[in-house]
């Protein structure tokens, strides 16, 4: 009975689980588009009115010349901040390009910043169209969570990204050849491994962890190809 | 010099209004149509003719992307000026590959974009500095 | 043993629930103080200046008037555009003014969108500001879910919401004259009372919930006021 009751509540949990991270992506997309669609065209109008005004000046009203600088030094400020905040909250072009150009501006993020000295190396086999929209944000966040942990705690030389979209079944594996070399990890307060586990279970997915051979982690994700998800 | 007659398509009024002011001002520049999504566009360009297109990527229903690649088919040498948002070099990389000539981003300063058109307008390729860098 | 590893996976998930929750609640905020203090207060730059070139062009280059008004029409929408996305994320004052004026402003809200004709009473015993940042946004958050769940469910007359602070224990009391009469309630796949409980565990609180004399429900969170939540 305890165990029962102790089922329901675990239950509850998982779907809470889910629905937040649910609301906190269609938080972020709504966000997203807001910034980009919204604040993003109004600078750019901005500034093309500002140039406008300050092209009649030059010629009639040089006094105002200065001013119109000073908007266009107000506005490319706006536009630095702005891109800042639309970085960290969802890849821009998510909804344009889809997963597979988002994975690659991710991995070549990673990259750019070799401060760690990982080479990350991504391959796509199948086609990422077939996603639904709800799998191919969470397989991003996983992606992005895992690419975390392995410049975080791997200290890797290299790490390999592969997701496989077949008819039945997306697989997603990431690899590394770091310090891994047994499971489990010990107790962390983190909450990447977790999450992970989470959305994969709300895909109806897998998650499975394994040692690479010699060292290293393997992290995979497997998914049914129709998402049943809501 | 003659006139560069210009197709400005992009769905946010605010952006056409700003630039519509822009683009009148400058001697050599007219802008013949304006459109909000790629079938107004598309429609627009077979009518009006214009020198350079200048359109968004992010429109409403069927994207920029689309309607480069439709205006090439019909004109093959139409000449398009990409005015987006995205900072994404993937996406410059589709739309050149669709047909562009050229690809601005909206945090470019707007000399650029008068520029760009000035280009695009005598065939040149274009791409502003942020793009340009990445590429 | 079933039993246990069920504990502890109810533990992970317990922990991960109450990260998901600090992390959006900090996400928010963030985003809250950028958007307030860094584009609010460039806008009201670029107005000022709008105004200064509008003055210098009545009296020099009147043909600049119009360009000028466009501009503030721009930042004007803008500005609107903002207020709306603060007011999404986070009570704009909440930072400044803290958890009293914010639960006011609440309740201001739902008495003035009258729409479901319910009434609703504020009433506030101690010192708001002896609770934590973490204790004072979780509270704001379940009285915001519970005015939700009223307004939406309860056909209520009038409800209360009682918020009293002592030297040792602080407790938060919403109480509807609505048409709930039994509980539990019937299975919904709502998350606003799971996630009112477990903000009540993170801040290692009590949810107690009871039907009111004669009908309407009764919402009561016990917190301990010694905030040891991370
Ligand atoms: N690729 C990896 N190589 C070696 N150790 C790893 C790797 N990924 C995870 N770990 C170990 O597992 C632990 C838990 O990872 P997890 O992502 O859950 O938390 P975190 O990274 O510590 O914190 P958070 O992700 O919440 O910022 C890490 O602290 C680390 O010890
Ligand atoms: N004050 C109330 N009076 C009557 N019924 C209520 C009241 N509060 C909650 N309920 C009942 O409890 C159910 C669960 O509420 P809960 O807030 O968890 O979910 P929801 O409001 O249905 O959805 P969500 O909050 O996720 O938008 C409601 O559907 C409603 O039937
Ligand atoms: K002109
Ligand atoms: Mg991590
Ligand atoms: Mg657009
Ligand atoms: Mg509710």
């Amino acid at each position: 009975q305890l165990a029962a009751s102790q089922q329901q509540l675990l239950a509850e949990r998982q779907r809470l689980v889910t629905k937040l991270i649910t609301l906190q992506e269609a938080e972020r997309r709504y966000l997203t588009r807001e910034l980009h669609d919204e604040f993003g065209q109004c600078l750019a109008a901005i500034q093309a009115i500002s140039l406008s005004i300050r092209q009649t000046a030059i010629q009639q009203c040089p006094e105002l010349i200065s001013e119109t600088e000073h908007i266009n030094r107000i506005t490319g400020h706006m536009m630095t901040s702005l891109r800042r905040l639309l970085g960290q909250l969802r890849p821009a072009e998510f909804d344009e390009l889809g997963l597979a150009a988002s994975l690659n501006s991710l991995v070549a993020g990673w990259n750019g910043r070799s401060r760690g000295n990982t080479r990350f190396q991504l391959d796509i086999y199948g086609d990422c169209t077939l996603l639904s929209e709800t799998q191919a944000i969470n397989l991003f966040r996983i992606a992005q969570a895992c690419l975390t942990n392995i410049s975080k705690h791997a200290k890797a030389s290299s790490a390999r990204i592969h997701l496989q979209i077949d008819s039945d079944s997306i697989t997603l594996l990431i690899q590394d050849d770091g310090i891994a070399d047994h499971l489990p990890f010990a107790d962390t307060d983190g909450i990447g491994l977790l999450g992970i586990r989470e959305r994969a279970t709300a895909l109806h997915g897998q998650l499975t962890m394994s040692i690479a051979q010699p060292h290293g982690l393997i992290v995979k994700i497997e998914l049914p190809a129709s998402d049943n998800s809501e | 010099m003659p006139y560069i007659r210009i197709l400005l398509v992009d769905d946010h009024a605010i952006v056409r209004e700003g630039y519509r002011g822009l683009l009148a001002k400058q001697t050599g520049m007219t802008v013949v149509a304006e459109a909000g999504n790629a079938e107004q566009a598309y429609q627009q360009f077979k009518t009006c003719r214009p020198g350079v297109v200048i359109t968004d990527i992010s429109l409403p229903g069927s994207s920029g992307l689309e309607l480069i690649a439709r205006i090439k088919q019909h004109t093959d040498n139409a000449k398009i000026l990409v005015f987006s948002m995205h900072q994404n070099p993937d996406i410059a990389v589709q739309a050149l590959r669709a047909g562009a000539l050229g690809y601005v981003t909206k945090s470019s300063e707007p000399e650029m974009l008068l520029q760009a058109i000035r280009d695009v307008s005598a065939g040149r390729h274009v791409l502003s500095a942020d793009i340009a860098q990445i590429l």
